[in-house]
C-alpha cells in the first residue's frame, strides 16, 4: 500500500516537472492553476479511480473525467500522456503550431478528452449530459468532473447543481479545487463561496471535504462507494495554488506569469528537475522576447 | 408548426430510442401523447436553458439525439455560447428547435420574439439552419435535421399556421422553393411570413408585375443557385423574413449576390429595421407596425421595380 | 389598524377584477401568475413599504421595485394605474394595438416601471445594479425585487445571490412568489428549489418566510427594518397561483389558459365581479376565435 | 490597446465620478493604479458575466456610466441575451469592452476567441460598435465611447499592437479612415490586422497594385460614403478582418454595396470561412494557418485585380 503511494507521489512530481517544461517552453501558460490539481489527476487516473483503456478512448464503458477548469490543461496533458492516450513526444509540443494541445484542451483532437472547455461553467453541465445518458443507455460508467472554486461563481453551475439532484445522478463525482484563488485575487476579496459545503448541500448534494494534496486521503476517498444512493456526490479539495513552487503559493500573481531567472532557479530545485533535463529542454529564454513568443498575455496580468 | 414538428418527433423516436425530446419548461400539454407513450425519451431541464444546451451536448457526446424545444430567443440567445462553445465548436449531434420565429408571440414583446436568432446563429459554424414556412415544411425539416448528423437551428413559428403547399414535394436541405414563377421581380422569403409574400405577389401581378416568390428554408447552407438565377432573370430582387434587417436571409442574399458578381439587380431587404418589433396585438398588428405587411410588400415592390425599369432605360 | 387591513384587502379584490378583465379583453395572458402576486403589490404599494411619488416617476430617492417574473404584468399594471402611474383607461387597451402595455413591462414606455422584463432571471441582477448605484451615490432607497420560484432554476440568480451578500447589499430585498409551480408542471417534478431557505442562508441572506397571502403579515414585515445589518433580505411568500378563483388554484394548466363559458361564470362569482361591470367590460368571447384574437398561444399550452 | 484604453479611462473616471471601471475576474495588475486612485469606482464581478451585464444595465439606469471590460466572448456571447434585453433593448448607457479581438489570444484557442462577436453585437438594436486598429485609436474610441449616451461595444484586442498612425488625427465616429491611397485596389479593414492590411498594399504597390487601404473603426453605424466612394474609384475591393466571414465587417460592406447598387465592383471578403480559428502557436501563426497573413492578402489582392481587369476587358 504505501508502495503505492510512493508510486503516485513520485508521479504526481513528474507530472510537475512536465507542467513547468511544457509550459516554460510554449513561451507561458497556467503554471498555478495546473499545479493545484496534480495530485487529484494522478489519483483519478493512476490510483485506480478512473476505469479507462487508454487503446479504446471510446470504449462505451469507461468513466469520463472531464477538466471543466479547462486553462489547467497543462496537467492534464502529461497525465493523458502517461496513461497512453498520447505520445509523451507531443507534450513538447504544447501550444505551438501543428500542435494539438492548446492552452484549453480539445476533444476533437485529443484522444482521452471528453470535452472541450477553456470558457469556464461548461463542464458540469456536459458532465451531466454524459451521466443522464449512462441511466439512459443503462451503462454502468461514472462521471468525473472537476471544477475551479472561482468557478462556482458561473450560475450554470448552480443550474446543473439543482438539475443533478432532481435527476438523481449518483453516478456523478463533481471535485472542486478549493485553492481560495480565482485570477486577479482571493474569492473572498471578490465574491467569496464559503460556506461552500452548507451551499452544495443545500442544493441536495452529498459533499465530502479531503485535502487535494493528500494522495492517500484521495484515493481512501475516491475509492469508496458514496454513502448516500441516489444523490450525486461533491468532493470539496482543499488546495493550494502553485503548489509545489513556494514562491508561487496561494500568490495570485501566479495566475498566468513565468519566473524570471532568478525565480527559475529556485523553481527548478524545488521541482527537483535534473541537470539534464534542464539541458536538455529547459533553455533559459531569449532576453529579447523573455520566452513570450507562443503564448499571447492572457486576461491574468503577466506584466513583465 | 408545432403539431407537425411533434408529430415529426414521435415518429422518430419511435424509430430510435436515442431520440430524446428535451424543452425547457414549455410545451406542456402538447408534449403529453409523447411523454405517456415514450416516458424513457422526454426530458423537462426546467428554466435553466445554459444547463440545458450544455447537458444536451454532453448527452450527444454519448450517442443521445436531443431536441431542445424552448422559445426560440432563450435558446438561441440565453444560451448563446453554450451553443457556440457545446454544440457548435464540438460540433456535437443536437438539434435546437426554436418556437416564436420573428414577432409571432406578439404581445408578448420582444423577449420572446425570435428576431436576431437567424444572425446570431448563421455565424456558427457547422450548423444548420431550417426555417420552415409552412406546417408541412416544418415536419420535413424535421426529418431532414435528424438525417444530419451535426448541429441543427431548427427555426419554428406557432400552431396557426395554414398550409401553402398544395401537395406534397421533395424537401431538399438547402435547397431553395420557387413557390411562384415571375420574372419581373423576385421575392426571397423565409418563415411563414412567405405566406404574405405569396399574396402580395398576387396582388403584383394583378398590377403587372409578375412576381417570383422563392422559399429558402434552409438558411445554411444557402441556395445561391436559385438566388443568382433570380438575379439574372428577374433583375429585382426583394428579401423579406420576420427578423432584424442585418444578419439574417437578406444579408445572407446580399453576400452571395455580391460575391458572385450579380452586378446589375436591385436589391433591397425587408425586416426590421434598426429595431427590436414594435408594438402589440396580433401577429398581423405587428406586421403592420413594423412595415413588413402585404400592403408594405407591395409598396417596396413597385418602387423596386420601377427603379429597376428606369435603371435599365438609362442603361439604354 | 384594521380598517387599514380592510382597505388593502378590498384594494386587492379589485386588483384580481382588473387583471382579469384586462387579460380577459385581451384575448388571453398569464392569469393564475398575476393573482399569485395580489397581495404582495398591494402591500408593497398601498401598505406604506414602498416610498415612492408617481408624479415624479423619476424621483431620485424612490424605492424600486422590479417585477423580475414579468409575465405577471398584468397584476402590476392596475397597481400602477392606482399608484397613479399611468391612467385607468390605458388597463383597457391592455396587449392591444398602440397600447403601451404589453404582455411584459416596459420601462422605455411605462411610468413607474423600474425594469424591462419577460425574460425570466434578469430581474434581480438589474435590482443589484440599483441597489449598488444607492451605495455608489449615497442614496438612501430600497430595491425590491419580485422572483418566481421556477425562475430561481435560472443560474444568474444564484451568481446576483452571491454577488448581493459580497456587495452587503441590505438596502435590497427580493421576495420569492413560493407558489411550488412553474409552467409546466410543479416544480417538485421538474427541478425542485427545497429547501429553498437554506439555499438563500447559504448564500448569505437574510431569510424570513411569510404567507403570500396574507395582508397584515406582508405588512408586518415589510414595515420592520431587517434585524441583520449588512445582508441582502430574501422574503419567501408563499402563494397560491391562481389564488382567487377555486378552479385554478394550484393548477399547473392555468399559467396561461382562458375559461370557458361554465368556468367564466364561476369566476365571475368567485371574484365578485358585478353585474354593471360584467356589462360594460366583460363581454362573452364570440366563439369563432375563442377571444384568443390579441395573444399569441404562449409556451404554456393553450389547447383550444 | 489595453494601455490606451486604460489611460483614457482613467482620465473620464477623474472627470466623472459617475465612471465605474468594472471587470470580470481579469485585468489584474494592469488596473492597479487605478483601483488605487479611484476605489470606489472599480468593481469586480468575478466569473460572473450574465449577473455583471445585466447589473451593469441597472447602474446605468441610476445614472452611473459603466465600462465592462472582459474577454470578448465572454461579455458579447456568454451574456449575449443580458446585453440584448438589458443593455439595448432598455437603451442603457453601458460601454462594454471585450478584448481579445480576432485571434490574438491565439493559444488559448476559440473559446477564447472573438470570432463572431462583431456578428452578434451587429444586429442588435441601439448600439455602437467601435473596432480600433491601434493604440491610439483604442485610445480615441474609448473617450468617443463615453461622449455617446447608450450602449457602445468596444472591440480591443491586446496590449501588443504597435501604433499605426503617425501622427495625431480626429477621430470621428462612423467615418471610415483612408489609412492610403489607391486607385486599383481598396482593402476595407478593422482591428489590429489593419497593420497587416497596409503591409501588404506596400507590397502591392510594388507589384503595380496600387492599393487603398481604409480602415473602419465604427463597424456600426457604418461609413457607406466611404465604401461607395472606394467601389466607384477602385473597382474592387476586399474586405479583412479577424472574423468570421459571416456577419462582420464584410458583410456589413456587402449590404451597403448591394443595396446602393454598386454594381461593377469586384468584391471578396477575407477571413475566417466556416470554421473558429484553426491551430496554436502565436497571433501570426494564427494568421498563416487561417490564411489571413499577409501573403495571403497578397495572393487574394492579386486574383481580384486580374479578375477586375478582365471583367473590364470583356465589357469593352
Ligand atoms: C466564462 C469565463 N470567464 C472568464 C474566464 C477567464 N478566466 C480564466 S481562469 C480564471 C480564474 C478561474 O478561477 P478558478 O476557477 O478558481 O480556477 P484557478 O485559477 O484557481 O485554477 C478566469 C476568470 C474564463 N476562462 N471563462
Ligand atoms: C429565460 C426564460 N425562459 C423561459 C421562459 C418562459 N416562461 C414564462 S413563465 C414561465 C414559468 C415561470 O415559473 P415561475 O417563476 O414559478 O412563475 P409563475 O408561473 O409561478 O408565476 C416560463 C418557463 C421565460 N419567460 N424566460
Ligand atoms: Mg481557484
Ligand atoms: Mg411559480
Amino acid at each position: 500500500m504505501n508502495s503505492d503511494i510512493d508510486r503516485l507521489e513520485c508521479l504526481s512530481r513528474e507530472i510537475r516537472r512536465s507542467i513547468f517544461q511544457m509550459i516554460y517552453q510554449a513561451g507561458g501558460g497556467h503554471i498555478a492553476p495546473a499545479f493545484s490539481i496534480v495530485e487529484i489527476l494522478t489519483v483519478l487516473y493512476f490510483g485506480g479511480v478512473l476505469k479507462y483503456d487508454a487503446r479504446q478512448p471510446k470504449w462505451e464503458e469507461r468513466d469520463r473525467f472531464i477538466l471543466s477548469k479547462g486553462h489547467a490543461a497543462a496537467a492534464l496533458y502529461p497525465v493523458l500522456a502517461r496513461a497512453g492516450y498520447i505520445n509523451e513526444e507531443l507534450l513538447n509540443t504544447f501550444c505551438q503550431k501543428g500542435s494539438i494541445l492548446g492552452g484549453h484542451p480539445d476533444m476533437r483532437k485529443i484522444p482521452g478528452v471528453e470535452a472541450s472547455t477553456g470558457s469556464l461553467g461548461h463542464g458540469l453541465s456536459f458532465g451531466i449530459g454524459i451521466a443522464l445518458a449512462a441511466k439512459l443507455n443503462a451503462k454502468d460508467y461514472h462521471a468525473y468532473v472537476l471544477l475551479g472554486d472561482g468557478e462556482c461563481q458561473e450560475g450554470s453551475i448552480w443550474e446543473a447543481a439543482l438539475f443533478a439532484t432532481q435527476q438523481k445522478l449518483n453516478n456523478l463525482t463533481v471535485i472542486i479545487d478549493y485553492n481560495k484563488l480565482q485570477a486577479m485575487e482571493r474569492l473572498d476579496q471578490i465574491i467569496g463561496i464559503e460556506p461552500l459545503g452548507e451551499k452544495w448541500q443545500a442544493f441536495g448534494w452529498n459533499v465530502v471535504e479531503v485535502d487535494g494534496h493528500d494522495i492517500k486521503a484521495l484515493q481512501t476517498l475516491f475509492n469508496k462507494k458514496p454513502a448516500q444512493a441516489g444523490q450525486p456526490r461533491l468532493v470539496i479539495a482543499h488546495t493550494i495554488k502553485g503548489k509545489g513552487v513556494s514562491f508561487m503559493e496561494s500568490q495570485p500573481l501566479w495566475h498566468y506569469r513565468m519566473p524570471d531567472d532568478q525565480e527559475l532557479q529556485v523553481l527548478i530545485s524545488e521541482l527537483g528537475i535534473k541537470e539534464e533535463e534542464n539541458n536538455s529542454r529547459l533553455s533559459l529564454p531569449d532576453k529579447s522576447d523573455s520566452g513570450m513568443k507562443n503564448v499571447p498575455v492572457s486576461e491574468g496580468g503577466i506584466q513583465k | 408548426m408545432r403539431n407537425a414538428y411533434l408529430t415529426a418527433l414521435y415518429a422518430l423516436a419511435e424509430n430510435n430510442p436515442h431520440v430524446v425530446a428535451v424543452v425547457g419548461d414549455n410545451g406542456a400539454i402538447v408534449y403529453d401523447q409523447f411523454r405517456m407513450d415514450f416516458p424513457g425519451q422526454f426530458m423537462n431541464f426546467g428554466i435553466s436553458e445554459a444547463n440545458m444546451v450544455t447537458a444536451c451536448a454532453g448527452l450527444a457526446s454519448c450517442g443521445k439525439i436531443p431536441f431542445v424545444y424552448t422559445i426560440a430567443p432563450f435558446l438561441t440567445m440565453r444560451a448563446y455560447e453554450q451553443v457556440r462553445n457545446d454544440v457548435c465548436m464540438q460540433n456535437q449531434n443536437v438539434k435546437l428547435v426554436g418556437t416564436g420565429a420573428g414577432f409571432v408571440y406578439s404581445s408578448l414583446g420582444p423577449t420572446h420574439h425570435g428576431t436576431e436568432d437567424l444572425a446570431v446563429m448563421r455565424v456558427l459554424p457547422n450548423i444548420t439552419i431550417f426555417s420552415p414556412a409552412s406546417p408541412m415544411e416544418a415536419q420535413k425539416a424535421t426529418l431532414a435535421a435528424y438525417a444530419i448528423h451535426g448541429p441543427v437551428y431548427l427555426r419554428l413559428g406557432t400552431n396557426r399556421e395554414t398550409e401553402i403547399y398544395k401537395e406534397d414535394y421533395i424537401f431538399e436541405p438547402g435547397k431553395g422553393i420557387t413557390l411562384k414563377e415571375g420574372n419581373d421581380l423576385t421575392i426571397i422569403v423565409t418563415g411563414s411570413i412567405a405566406r404574405d409574400a405569396l399574396e402580395a405577389a398576387e396582388g403584383l401581378d394583378k398590377m403587372g408585375i409578375i412576381t417570383r416568390v422563392i422559399n429558402i428554408h434552409t438558411i445554411k447552407p444557402l441556395d445561391q443557385e436559385i438566388i443568382l438565377r433570380a438575379a439574372i432573370e428577374t433583375g429585382a430582387i426583394i428579401s423579406l423574413e420576420e427578423h432584424n434587417l442585418i444578419g439574417g436571409l437578406g444579408t445572407a442574399v446580399a453576400e452571395v449576390l455580391m460575391e458572385n458578381g450579380a452586378n446589375s439587380v436591385c436589391f433591397r431587404r425587408m425586416g426590421l429595421i434598426e429595431s427590436f418589433a414594435q408594438g402589440y396585438g396580433n401577429h398581423q398588428d405587428l406586421k403592420e407596425i413594423n412595415a413588413v405587411s402585404r400592403k408594405d410588400i407591395i409598396r417596396i415592390a413597385r418602387e423596386m421595380f420601377e427603379s429597376k425599369i428606369s435603371s435599365r432605360l438609362r442603361r439604354f
